[in-house]
């Protein structure tokens, strides 16, 4: 009985392994099942999804003009300190007082892209972009000013 | 480090595995005294990626924390979140839409399925089978593409806010999931192929690693580690949360408490998984993702506790409120660690080859355990 | 069992026991030196049968501190949160790792974050803090890293 | 028909009209090194090459693409790489030991070259005891990888070079069990004389199913000799990072690394030698027309082809296993291929002496 019990488990042994065999040769064979994306090759042709959180950018339209009142909601909304707003009092025709922004300061290195400051904005000015290349040679170049050089906001935006 | 481990006698091998080290997954450091290749001993040394997110979290508001919890179990982020944002929901007696909780039930399961098909991946290549693992990111793969176009990311989504989730589903959504599960029950059969029915790899898992229902409940282990010894301790079934005492699934249970048991688990916890997603997947309702808010979320004075299941186990968050914006203590109760802490009782006696195999079916994620 | 029939069954237990009210699970409060019979009772007595202790914290109440332990059956699925409050200047407080072995990690992390002296702890010795770690205990209310915690 | 036997012909007749006996042996010593040496480099290549594209396409990936065509160069790029790299000896190693070590299981490789029949009347010595002097040889290597891992004067390394030696020669035994009943059924140890004896028939086919039982434990045994997943114990990455060579670095883990591929080599060599026949070319019975055409493929081809396929299935088998663990290794040794070598050898030896065989 030993003899027999040891011989069908050197038997289901090898059927086990034969199995696992079976199915690496039928991958090593059947070459339209590779899965490998060549990278940087394929840039033109990659597309990422509308929804990517890649960084935060600031659209602005023709005209240089952006959506942001100032109201530091953006700020305020972010877990890390990664958005710095920097506001000036803008004196209109009329000679009253406007607070605007001067700069707002986004420190990528340190936003998580959870998306807060997005959903904070009352006025929709900032927006996530689905850019996903962010190595630089300096991590200064990772403090970012996202507001155009000259930029005002658009009419009509309160 | 020798004068520390006091018990050593003369001709003990004292060995640091990490916190560099392949099987390890990360920067767990363990160090190991042997008896030639016997293991007499194993220590972990935590804490090379503590961030003290506790600490962090007590200076962050209600909206905020959650997304410091996706660095938590990167693996299973979707499901910590969602942990979050049932406690806040909690507090606040914040109603969730109907439709919000079909998408949070379908993502945590979609969860929950890529990160066995990484550790199964992970786990093979311990063992010194390379192959599968990359089999196993092909379909992990399909799920990352499904996160990245619902929810904008692929590893930490954070999709979960307090009273909902963040967008809509992608009108992609359901067609993609229903592909990927065509996918799934196609290949899952040659996972049987290469691994589990695999003699070489029945060997190294059976009786490896076998720790008692009462010393697993002891060490306070939980998910498939204590499912494998058949305590019953599923969260989604003992204490339900959201849709789960609504749909009907398997709690998976073996009796062996082995490492072959645990990884039976696993593999069998995807296929509940995927019956989970076919019950919800044509069954979304209409109507909106998120509840109307305030603004500003304050929790009302007291302590709250909620408890999910992970894919590594029970995932547990403590909060004590004052009433604040913040809460004034917040405590997370990770699988990994109490899984960890029983590693030590399951290896004492066995190989270092088997140590590899203990940790693989632990699925020990390092981040999780350090916090 | 129910929170009210865990309630009076634990008042017999122990009858020096305070009840806090609110959440989802009764809350009860004991004196440290109490703690270490009432764990014993509360794991070994079929009735109660607190086999699975799944959380185990503490908190800094800047005047105080105050152990937290959760405890659950696998038997019979009911969930029990044992406090105890202790001095902030003589923190000490008996084990339980030997009934709960899950205790002995979770206690050597609040021993490093917050300080809590574990009496007849098998191992009390730093578990995620780096060897040699002097000064605060991180996890209280009180300290203060002017170089690694970034102010917002 | 030019080939290597006619090569080397017209050249040792010319040397020997040119220069006198003794300088015309120099040279052909100093031919002969060359040639080994190149043999070397051009074998680590191209099975490195072999490696990584058998390995990317059962991984369902592309593999290396970059370098060169196809990616040819790239295990060219890796050698450039690996010998600019400093190669560090660590402090309070062994130095003469560790620095030593690498060198011997180079030559434990180039040794094993000589008694190998690359094509017909073409081998660097007609070695009388071929098959013993190979099998006495490739237990060398064992010393070189026991002393890096002593010398590197670390765990790990220690760990693996034990591992290395119970596996080494455990498993010496049952390959040699497995030589032996070819030997047994051909009578010869000249390497030559077993190719010969193949003429009618390789061995696979003409020795029924004990030599196809020697053939599997043979492959088994070499798999396990030269440390080849799954019985790559004394460097298991997951458990001992890298075992015997944790610490060695550039060039001089390039030689372990090259000797490792020329091991598999001439492991496979000598199974295509005893069991397919070597450079013998494929013959079916009285198929004249058939067989014409087999014989019009050079016989280096046929050597290389075959052994190229037994290397594949080495491959293939440490893409496909997860690694045993060294008890399991040893019982499968002990309790599985001894035993079964050792009751095929007696089927084997009856076999010889009642001539069934054709």
């Amino acid at each position: 009985m030993f003899i027999v019990n040891y011989i069908k488990d050197v038997f289901t042994a090898l059927k086990s392994l034969a199995i696992g065999l079976r199915r690496t040769l039928f991958y090593f064979t059947h070459h339209n099942e590779i899965i490998t994306e060549q990278y940087p090759d394929n840039r033109a042709t990659l597309r990422l999804a509308d929804r990517f959180k890649g960084e935060v950018v600031m659209p602005h339209d023709a005209n240089n003009e952006h959506r942001c009142t100032g109201c530091t909601a953006c700020e305020l909304a972010c877990p890390n300190g990664t958005i710095k707003v920097v506001t000036k009092f803008d004196i209109t025709p009329e000679g009253k007082k406007k607070k605007a922004i001067d700069k707002l300061v986004y420190h990528l290195e340190l936003c998580t892209m959870c998306n807060l400051c997005i959903t904070a904005c009352p006025s929709d000015a900032i927006k996530m972009a689905q850019t996903f290349e962010h190595s630089v040679y300096d991590r200064s170049q990772f403090t970012k000013v996202l507001n155009n050089e000259g930029s005002k906001i658009m009419e009509g935006v309160e | 480090m020798v004068e520390e481990l006091g018990s050593n006698t003369e001709g003990d091998l004292i060995i640091n595995v990490g916190p560099q080290h392949p099987a390890t997954h990360g920067v767990l450091h363990l160090v190991i005294t042997l008896n030639g290749e016997t293991i007499k001993k194993v220590e972990p040394h935590l804490g090379y990626i503590h961030r003290s997110i506790e600490k962090m979290c007590e200076s962050l508001t209600y909206r905020q924390f959650i997304y410091v919890t996706s660095r938590m179990d990167y693996l299973s982020s979707h499901i910590n979140n969602h942990a979050c944002a049932l406690i806040v929901e909690k507090g606040m007696q914040i109603e969730v839409p109907p439709r919000a909780q079909v998408i949070r039930v379908l993502m945590d399961e979609l969860t929950r399925i890529a990160s066995h098909e990484l550790w199964w991946g992970a786990m093979a290549m311990d063992l010194g089978a390379f192959t599968p693992f990359f089999h196993a990111f092909r379909e992990r793969e399909a799920i990352n593409e499904i996160m990245e176009e619902t929810c904008g990311a692929r590893l930490t989504m954070n999709y979960m806010v307090p009273g909902g989730v963040l967008e809509d589903l992608h009108p992609d959504f359901q067609r993609k999931v229903k592909e990927f599960i065509t996918l799934y029950k196609r290949k899952i059969a040659e996972y049987d192929d290469m691994v589990t029915g695999n003699i070489i790899f029945q060997n190294r898992m059976k009786g490896v690693g076998v720790i008692s229902a009462a010393d697993a409940i002891s060490y306070g282990c939980s998910g498939p580690t204590l499912r494998g010894c058949g305590v019953s301790c599923d969260i989604r079934k003992i204490y339900p949360y959201e849709l789960y005492d609504k749909i009907e699934f398997d709690e998976v249970l073996e009796t062996a408490g082995d490492s072959f048991a645990r990884y039976m688990v696993r593999i069998r916890e995807m296929n509940q998984s995927i019956r989970i997603i076919e019950q919800l997947i044509d069954n979304i309702p209409e109507g909106d993702v998120q509840a109307k808010t305030k603004a500003v979320l304050k929790l009302p004075k007291g302590e709250f506790y909620q408890r999910v299941e992970t894919a590594r186990g029970e995932f547990g968050i403590f909060i004590v409120s004052e009433g604040g914006t913040n809460p004034y203590r917040i405590k997370f109760r990770s699988p990994g660690f109490s899984n960890l802490s029983a590693l030590d009782h399951m290896a004492r006696g066995s190989k270092i080859g088997d140590l590899v195999a203990m940790m693989g079916t632990l699925d020990l994620v390092i981040p999780d355990i350090d916090r | 069992m129910n929170n009210e029939e865990l309630k009076t069954a634990i008042t017999t237990l122990l009858p020096t026991g305070v009840f806090e009210e609110g959440g989802d699970w009764l809350n009860v409060l004991l004196e440290p030196s109490d703690w270490l019979p009432f764990a014993l009772q509360l794991r070994h007595q079929e009735a109660h049968y607190f086999d699975y202790m799944f959380c185990l914290t503490c908190i800094d109440w800047k005047t105080h501190l105050t152990m937290v332990y959760h405890l659950s059956s696998t038997k019979y699925r009911h969930n029990l949160v044992v406090k105890a409050n202790l001095d902030k200047a003589k923190p000490d407080i008996e084990t339980v790792s030997h009934i709960w072995r899950t205790a002995e990690f979770h206690e050597r992390e609040v021993y490093e974050m917050f300080g809590v002296n574990f009496v007849h702890h098998p191992d009390l010795r730093l578990l995620i803090l780096p060897d040699g770690w002097e000064g605060k205990n991180p996890l209280r209310k009180d300290f203060d890293d002017p170089v690694n915690m970034i102010k917002l | 028909m030019w080939s290597f036997s006619n090569i080397a012909d017209t050249l040792h007749t010319w040397l020997h009209n040119t220069f006198n006996a003794t300088l015309a042996k120099f040279v052909e010593m100093v031919l002969v090194g060359v040639c080994v040496i190149s043999l070397f480099a051009v074998l680590g290549l191209v099975l490195v090459m072999m490696e990584r594209k058998v390995s990317a396409w059962m991984q369902i990936r592309l593999g290396p693409n970059r370098v060169g065509p196809k990616g040819m160069m790239q295990s060219m790029a890796d050698t450039l790489k690996l010998l600019v790299k400093e190669s560090m000896t660590p402090d309070g190693a062994d130095k003469f030991l560790f620095n030593l070590a690498p060198y011997i299981a180079m030559m434990v490789a180039m040794l094993l070259m000589a008694p190998i029949a690359f094509a017909r009347n073409f081998m660097m010595w007609n070695l009388n005891i071929g098959v013993l002097y190979v099998s006495a040889i490739s237990s060398v290597s064992v010393i070189s990888i026991l002393m890096a891992g002593w010398a590197s004067n670390n765990k790990y390394s220690l760990l693996g070079a034990m591992r290395s030696g119970a596996q080494i020669v455990s498993y010496e035994l049952s390959a040699g069990l497995a030589i032996l009943s070819i030997v047994v059924l051909t009578g010869t140890l000249n390497m030559n004389e077993i190719v010969l004896s193949q003429a009618d028939g390789w061995w696979i086919f003409k020795g029924h199913i004990p030599v196809i039982i020697s053939f599997i434990i043979f492959i088994i045994a070499v798999t396990a000799e030269t440390n080849r997943a799954p019985f790559d114990l004394a460097e298991a990455e997951s458990e001992l990072t890298a075992g015997f060579h944790t610490e060695y670095s550039g060039m001089k883990f390039a030689l372990f690394f090259l000797a490792e591929y020329v091991n598999v080599f001439i492991v496979c060599a000598i199974g295509a030698t005893l069991f397919l026949g070597g450079w013998m070319p494929f013959h079916i019975g009285h198929w004249d027309g058939f067989n014409r055409i087999m014989d019009l493929i050079p016989s280096s081809l046929w050597f290389f082809g075959k052994t190229f396929f037994l290397i594949f299935l080495i491959m293939w088998f440490r893409w496909t296993f997860p690694r045993l663990r060294i008890d399991q290794l040893l019982n499968l040794e002990w309790k599985y291929l001894l035993p079964i070598g050792m009751f095929n050898l007696l089927l084997v030896t009856a076999m010889a002496i009642l001539g069934w065989y054709f």
